[in-house]
Order: structure tokens, then C-alpha cells, then sequence
């Protein structure tokens, strides 16, 4: 395993520690229960933003707690959502007036795990809101399945609520906000390699060399279907079609489009499948207002990307360039 | 003073726990086929606390003891088992009561665990998930001891309809759990919840005093 | 080779073709020289500012240019410096009246590229100023070598040169300055993994799965030695060790701390370094006054990491705090 | 008009061109033992450029001609190698002069080429790069012309002292250029560059019409 850890249980206290030890002055790490969170929360004057979920798709979600994002983050071991507990007592730390909502991915451990602690929590007399961030459309919705996935889309609901809660919105509107957001969010991610879990030692899934994972999941988990290895350009513009057209996107739509890299792709790759990307947007006549190339919501060690595309109204651009203060940061 | 007929449920968490240590990394490299790889990792950081606190865990009754479980579980067992196996044991522990444990105590808190599951998981059998190993294993125990059978013996088929059944889960679509977004690709694997249960049940069968 | 690629041979104008795109408003891609600058550059009221380098090691340098930090990129291909023209044309695009400040990595074919350059550029009337980085510790000085490789160290080098022309400072004072970070600036990577160049196909060198080359250059050039495998504590103490030796680093000292990543490592481990690393040098007596966790001079996807200390006074400090607006971004 | 004695330098170069663009992935992978593995690459580059544009070359007199091939060394070649491939062919042009070109012509081209090739890279003989093929083979090529040997047999005769001096870089440290940096261990594998202008040597032999 080609990777830094020391004991792979300590794995993800070790990177949370890093983490307080790098942002001193504006986190707190709680390591009973996993938890960053501000050290200024929470606020009376404002709803406390919670997002849980497995570990390793960083930076999402302990990267970006802060000013303008996230309350705190409780999340749980490698892949797997945090226990009941962990939510539950979050929720309590982060308790405010104005409520708290949670930000949930839309896996059935995470929902569990959330119901559960929401459940505990609202017995204490805590108000809670939820919002449920499905935006992958590689799995193809069904009556018997969960539903869709939460991916990459989650940057964009985060951001946008973590704007209005600053400015003083209510939960409900949060709520209201955050469901609008991923309503006109749509992402589809695809693997050019495996990933590694520290605890698991060796490749999650087998692909062969000249093979590549369409739809892959962020948690390794098997996507639409394995193909033949193809040049960037072609690989581009199938994710590209298949976000695009679920919607579906329109001539004439104005568009963030985020090009995320999983973990294991260098920059100057996403950038190449940028120019791609929004060279194909524009012959489609959709607009490029905002763009995003970067790491935003990853699986580990992962070579591979998603394309996410993001229908924009006024209210959302500037929710989305507003500021905000996170350790993920170049400076 | 400790209930009567608490030593078959002490047999059955240590056999449980024991078994999920023992074979962390096999269930974790089941889930990894068309999962994420860490129901084995998952289960194994819960249970070695069970075993850890084993002689302090509170036995005043069977309840209380199943219900200190049940908060391990769910304080330290992520992603889905956490929440399923958590409601599980707490559920166990509402039906144990506070009367003499037989067969048919045990009986009735096995399928108090098994609602709790199907409830917390909006999932049945068919799903493609655990609930396809214990719901025929526990149907068998319940046919086996209303056919008089004791309880090792019972315990033992039991363990071989929770095999048998788990390897037929490979030819199942998953419709729950995170298998089930591969649609069409879950089939052709057992779902590793699924071989989980049959692997305890045949260790208890093992362990049940004969 | 699990990249995103088309044709190789495009690999470097694909990708700032991307960042082009991304970045309309502020950049300009003039592809005839792999030339990537500020669509308001050249100022007469400031030194232009120019780096070139081979290319594989975004974000730097294409992905800083930008008010307070470049304001011209001229990449070379993948690990080659940028040919002599490419310097030429850039210095004469970027012609200041108050001269054109050339940053170069320390490499026989870069200093090559730039002193050809440099002199071409000066007949024709151009005032230009040198800074050379050369922080790499790995790399034992000698009579007979080139000197010491210029690593993740130039970064500093360019925020605070960047920060103070922003400022309005002349050339020789930036010479002066970018001299001083660097003479305060100290290096060392190491790699799990190798790199493959797109042209290549291949990894650029084998190391076994349980080996791993402490000293390791950002183009894949080996190191001090080859080593096992060992955990991340290890790993970073030996750095450390390294690092904090060179200059040396004294107890009592103000320092920033980077956790540099090359490319295939997840910031998830980057961070996970992090603590190990500021809790050392606490133990040590170093004061960690600024830190920076992220990927700033990668080696293609190489999984590894590089260790940087600065030794920060009062006027570092500031100018490296300053704003700057470069393509690498979060928002 | 054409220059007199214009053809033999016209095929040297053609020959390292064509020789650059055939051994581009193996020039490479020589590269990449203790350098960074773009050798190969970045002649290839600029060489394709030679052969793409050679019917449209200034031909006017050598001097222009070795010009037109050194700007697009410059412009094109990047690393090292463009530095050092550019300075070589402007000084070639420069002591091409403008009269016929014979063998104290070309051996006083070629020994401009070193010189400018010494100067740019701050480097010499023993150093363990391209000089430790080329100088030898120089120095070879002059001796047997000197000699009165025909230009075809002196230049095979030197093809195979650039090849081992070339090989016999293998037990050389490095002292420029990138392989420095690893100190003792560029001991053991030969110099990329050498190699290569090894290989442009018996290519040119091969092709020198005898
Ligand atoms: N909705 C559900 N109901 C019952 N069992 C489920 C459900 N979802 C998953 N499971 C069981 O849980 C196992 C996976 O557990 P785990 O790896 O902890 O979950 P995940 O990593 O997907 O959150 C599956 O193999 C299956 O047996
Ligand atoms: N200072 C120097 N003087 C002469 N030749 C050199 C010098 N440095 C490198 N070389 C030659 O150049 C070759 C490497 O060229 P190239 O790969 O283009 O350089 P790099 O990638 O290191 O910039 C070496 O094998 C060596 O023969
Ligand atoms: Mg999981
Ligand atoms: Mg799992
Ligand atoms: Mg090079
Ligand atoms: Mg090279």
C-alpha cells in the first residue's frame, strides 16, 4: 500500500488532527466524535450547517467547515457513514436557536445514521432540518432502489446554503434552498484506476490496464459499465451527455460546471478535460458562468474525475461567489 | 442476580463478536466486490469493544445486556451496520422481557431483531441482503424446536439453511444496501451481510454446548 | 497509462488551452509560445513578473499567474524547460519600463533557456532581473554539480516577489527579496510512487511495493536513496530531520510549514502529515506561524510528498498573506 | 547557387534528424534511468520540424542552411538539449564560412559545435554527457583523415569510437546536467546523450557514400 498511514484505525483521527493543528485559531476537534467544527459554533443569530458522511472523499466534508460553509463535520471511518451516535451528539454541540440542518448524502448508512440521530435529537428539544443530496446520474433511479447517490454535487449545495445561513436565513428556507440547488445539480464520475482504503491494504476492485470504470461510485462502488480505455476527449463528452441530458441542460442555460478531480488525478488532467468540457458546453450553447476545476469531493487515491453541471439563476451565482473561510485554502 | 437462561444469550453476542473479529478482513473483502469494502472493517471496530468491556458489560438482566450491546454498536459501528445491527440488538433487548429465557423467548426477540431491521432498512427478504441468511435460518430454528429438536441440533441446521441460503443470495439483484446501485452487476456475488450471518451461525453451532 | 490524454504530443496546450478557457476574464493563452499571462500585463507601473519551467508540475507555474503572484507562465513541455524562444518572446511580451523579473528553478536547461533568453532580450533593450530558487535539501552542493534543485520552495519565492511588485517595488529590490526567501527556504520529497509522462506512456522508474525514494526530484530524478516502505511518522521525521538541519532551523524560530503533495497523493494524507510534522517541530521549539497543505509543485501523479520550511520575519509574513487571484482556486 | 561540398552537410544532418525521430522512445528511456526521461522526446520535437520543413530550407550557402536548422533547434527543442542542439548548429553555421567545405572545413565546424557546446553547458570531457561521445569520436575522425583514410572509412572508424566512449560512460559520475544530482548512483548506466551521438554516428556511416 503506497500510501502515508501509520496504524490504519488512526487514519482518519490523524488526518482530523492535522486538520486542528492547521487552522488553530478558527477549529475545534471534538476526537470523541470525529467532529471539526467551528470554534466560534455555534451562533445564536444563525442556523449551525452539519454535513456527516464516510471519510476519504476529502476535502469534502472536514476540509470545508468554516466561515461561509460548514458548522462542523462528523464523519465516519473510511467509507463508512458515522455512527448514530457521532450524529446525535454533533447536533447537540452545534445546537442553536435557529436549528440545525444536516446535509446528507444519499447512501443508506448516512440516511440511517441521520434519521436515527435526528430522532434522539428532537426528542431534546433540538429543531432539525434536512436536506438530502442525490445528484448522481449514473444510477439510474428506480422504484426498489435507494434512489440516486450524493457526489460531487454536494460542494454546490453546501456552498449555497453556507452563503444564506450567514446572511441570517431561517432553517426552512435553508432547507427550501438546499433542495433547489440540488434540483439543478447533476453529476456523473468515472475511474481510471481503483482506490486503496488504508485499512483494507490493497485495490478496492480490480481494472485492467487498459480498462475504465463508467458511473464508478465514490465509494469504489461499480458504475454503469466497465469500458475500453478511451482518449479524454471521448471520455469527456459521454460524461458530458449523460449529465447533460438528465436534466436535461438547454441551449441558452447558464451553467457552473465543476470538473473534479477523485483523488489520484493530477490538476493539469482536470484542466485538460476542462477545456473539453466547456469547449463542448459552448457548441451546445450552454453558458459557462462558473467554472471549477479542481479536488471537491474525491474517493481516496482514485484516478478518475466526475463532471458536474449546475443550473444558475441570479440568487445562485452570488450565493456561490460569496466568501468564505475553510482550511482548504492556496494561500 | 443474573436471569436465568442469560448463558445462551452470552454464548451467542461472544460468538458474534468473536466471529466478526476473526473475520474482519474476509467480510470486508465480500463487500468490496460490489460494495465499498468496509462491512468487514465496520463490524470488527464494534464488536472488539464488546469483547474489550466483555466482564464489565452490565448483567442485570438480559435486557440491560442486550441494550449495552446495542450502544456499542451504535456509538461505534458506521456506514449501514451500524444503524441495522445497532436496532437489532436493541430491539432483542425490549423483547427479552425480564422472565426466564427459553426457546421461545429467544425465538420471539430474534424476530423483534429481524422487524427492527426490516423497518430500519425498508427492506424485506428478496432484497438481496442479511435478512436473506437469518429470516430462512431463523424460520428453520423455530421449525426444528417446534419439532422437538434440542437446541444444538437445531442450532446446527439452522446454520446449514443460513449457508445455503446466503451462497443463494449470488444469483439475487440487490434492491437495498449500497450493491444495489449496480443494478444488473450485483448478481453473480453473495451479498456479504448475507455469508456475515451464515459464518456466526455456524460458529454458534460449533460453540453450543452439545 | 491511466490519464486523461489524447494525443501527447498535446498534452501541455490542451491543458493551459483549459485554464485559458476557465479563466477569460483574467488570462491570456497565447499558444505560439505555451505562454500563459495576465490579460492585463504588462503594467507600466510594476515588474512584470515571469517564471518558466517544464510543465507537470501544476499548479505551478500556468495556475499562479494572476494579480499578486505571476504575471506570465512559459511552460516547456513535460519536465523540459521551456525552449530559449519561449523565454524571448514571453520577456518581450511582458516588456516593462520598470523590467522584467526572470524566477527559474535551478536546472542546467532552464538556466540555459533563460540566460539565451535573457541575453537576446537585453540587446534589444530589456531590463531584466534573475532569481534563481534552489531549496532542495536532497541534493548534497558540490564543486562539481549545478548547485541544488529549485523544488516546492518557489512558491514562497513567487508570493512574496509577487506580493511586493504588486506594491510597486523595482526590480532590484525584488531581486534582493526573492534572494532572501530563498536563501530562508528548505526542501525534501520523497515518493511512494513514480510518475508517467503522457509522451512516456510509462512509469518514468520502478520502485517496488515496498520501497520508497527518500530525496526524490520533481521530475522523477532519484534521490539520496532508496528506501523500505516505512509508516508516515517515519517518513516525516527523516524529512524533517532533513528540512530542519539544513539551514538550520533553531528553537525559537517563526516558521511556514508546507506539506507539499506531487500529485497522486489525496489531501487526506497530506493532512495526516501535517500533524505529524507541526507537532515535531513544536517538540522542537519552532513556532509554525503559517502553513500550507495541498498539491503547489507536483510531479505529474506521483504519489509522494515535500516537506518546506521558510523562516518568516515580520515583512515575509505579511507579503505572504497578501490577496492574489490565480486559476487555482476553491470558490 | 548551391555551395560546393554542400551535399555532405546537408546528409549529417538529415542523417541526426531522421536518427533523432527513429530512436525518439529508446533516446527517452535512456533518459530515464537517472535523468527525467524527456531526451528522446525533445529531439524528436525539434528534429521532425527539420525533416518536416527540409525542402523548404534556406540553401543559399551552408552557413544559412546550419542557421535555419539551429533556429528551429532553439524554438522547438526545450531542457537541455535545445540550449546545447541550438548553440552547436549556430556555431557550426558560424565557422561554416563561405567557401568550399572539405575536410579542415568540416573538422573546424564540428570543433566550434564542441566549443559552443562547452561554453553554453559549463561542461568538458569527463563530466559523463554527450562531450564524451562526441569529442572522442572528433578526435578519432581527425586522426584517421589526417591520416589520409577516405571520409567514408574515417567516419566509420569513428562511429565506433563514439560508440565506446559512449558505452564507456557507463562507469563515469556524473558531473552535469540532471544526472548530477544522484552523485554515485549515475554510475552504471551510460549518459543518454552519449548514446545518442553514438547512434547519429553509425547511422552516418551507414549512410555515407563510400
Ligand atoms: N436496507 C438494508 N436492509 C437490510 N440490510 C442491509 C440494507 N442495506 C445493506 N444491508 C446489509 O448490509 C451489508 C453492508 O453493510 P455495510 O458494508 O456496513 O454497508 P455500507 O458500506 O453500504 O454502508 C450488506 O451486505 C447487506 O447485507
Ligand atoms: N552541462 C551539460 N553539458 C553538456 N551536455 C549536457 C549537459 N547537461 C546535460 N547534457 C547532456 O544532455 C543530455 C540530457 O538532455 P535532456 O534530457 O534534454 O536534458 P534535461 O531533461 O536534463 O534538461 C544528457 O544525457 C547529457 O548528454
Ligand atoms: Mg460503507
Ligand atoms: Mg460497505
Ligand atoms: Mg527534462
Ligand atoms: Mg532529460
Amino acid at each position: 500500500m503506497k500510501k502515508f498511514v501509520n496504524d490504519p484505525k488512526d487514519f482518519v483521527p490523524e488526518m482530523l488532527r492535522g486538520i486542528a493543528l492547521a487552522n488553530p485559531a478558527t477549529l475545534r476537534y471534538v476526537p470523541e466524535y470525529n467532529l471539526i467544527m467551528r470554534a466560534d459554533a455555534p451562533s445564536e443569530n444563525k442556523v449551525s450547517i452539519v454535513q456527516g458522511s464516510g471519510s476519504g472523499h476529502e476535502p469534502a466534508h472536514v476540509m470545508i467547515v468554516g466561515k461561509g460553509m460548514l458548522d462542523a463535520a462528523c464523519p465516519g471511518d473510511v467509507f463508512s457513514a458515522p455512527p448514530m451516535d457521532y450524529v446525535l451528539e454533533t447536533t447537540k454541540l452545534l445546537n442553536s436557536p435557529k436549528g440545525v440542518l444536516h446535509i446528507i448524502n444519499n447512501y443508506t448508512g448516512d440516511r440511517m445514521a441521520f434519521d436515527m440521530g435526528r430522532e434522539m435529537a428532537e426528542a431534546e428539544g433540538i429543531r432539525i432540518g434536512t436536506v438530502i443530496v442525490d445528484d448522481d446520474v449514473a444510477v439510474k433511479d428506480s422504484t426498489w432502489t435507494v434512489g440516486r447517490r450524493g457526489v460531487a454535487g454536494n460542494f454546490f449545495v453546501i456552498k449555497a446554503i453556507g452563503a444564506a445561513a450567514e446572511k441570517g436565513a431561517e432553517l426552512d428556507d435553508l432547507v427550501a434552498l438546499g433542495n433547489r440547488v440540488n434540483a439543478v445539480s447533476r453529476t456523473m464520475g468515472m475511474a481510471l484506476t481503483s482506490c486503496t482504503p488504508p485499512a483494507k491494504g490493497s485495490p478496492l476492485f480490480d481494472l485492467g490496464d487498459d480498462e475504465m470504470e463508467m458511473g464508478v461510485g465514490i465509494h469504489g462502488e461499480p458504475g454503469r459499465r466497465r469500458e475500453k480505455l478511451a482518449s479524454a476527449n471521448e471520455i469527456v463528452d459521454e460524461l458530458l451527455e449523460a449529465v447533460a441530458s438528465d436534466l436535461p441542460f438547454k441551449k441558452g442555460d447558464d451553467v457552473a460546471l465543476m470538473v473534479n478531480g477523485l483523488g489520484g488525478t493530477p490538476i493539469s488532467e482536470l484542466y485538460l478535460v476542462y477545456g473539453r468540457a466547456h469547449a463542448q458546453l459552448t457548441a451546445r450553447g450552454i453558458n459557462v458562468r462558473r467554472n471549477y476545476v479542481g479536488e471537491y469531493c474525491t474517493s481516496l487515491d482514485m484516478a478518475g474525475c466526475s463532471l458536474t453541471l449546475v443550473r444558475l439563476d441570479e440568487e445562485l451565482s452570488s450565493l456561490l461567489e460569496a466568501p468564505a473561510e475553510i482550511p482548504n485554502r492556496i494561500f | 442476580m443474573a436471569q436465568e437462561g442469560f448463558d445462551g444469550i452470552e454464548l451467542v453476542v461472544r460468538t458474534m463478536a468473536q466471529t466478526a473479529v476473526d473475520n474482519e478482513t474476509y467480510f470486508s473483502e465480500l463487500d468490496a466486490v460490489v460494495g465499498d469494502g468496509d462491512f468487514g472493517y465496520s463490524l470488527a471496530r464494534g464488536f472488539e469493544i464488546v469483547l474489550a468491556t466483555w466482564d464489565d458489560l452490565d448483567r442485570s438482566d438480559a435486557a440491560t445486556f442486550l441494550r449495552k450491546v446495542a450502544v456499542i454498536i451504535t456509538s461505534r459501528v458506521g456506514g449501514t451496520s451500524g444503524p441495522l445491527w445497532g436496532t437489532a440488538f436493541m430491539r432483542a433487548a425490549a423483547a427479552a422481557g425480564s422472565d426466564r429465557i427459553g426457546a421461545a423467548e429467544a425465538l420471539a426477540m430474534l424476530r423483534a431483531a429481524i422487524t427492527g431491521i426490516k423497518e430500519r432498512g425498508q427492506s424485506d427478504v428478496g432484497d438481496k441482503t442479511l435478512l436473506d441468511a437469518l429470516v430462512p435460518a431463523v424460520d428453520a430454528l423455530e421449525g426444528y424446536l417446534a419439532a422437538g429438536q434440542g437446541a444444538a441440533s437445531a442450532v446446527t441446521a439452522a446454520a446449514k439453511v443460513a449457508r445455503a441460503s446466503a451462497e443463494g443470495t449470488s444469483s439475487m439483484l440487490a434492491k437495498r444496501g449500497r450493491a444495489a446501485y449496480t443494478g444488473e452487476r450485483s448478481i453473480g456475488s453473495p451479498d456479504a451481510g448475507a455469508i456475515g450471518v451464515a459464518v456466526m451461525f455456524e460458529q454458534l453451532a460449533g460453540a453450543w454446548p452439545g
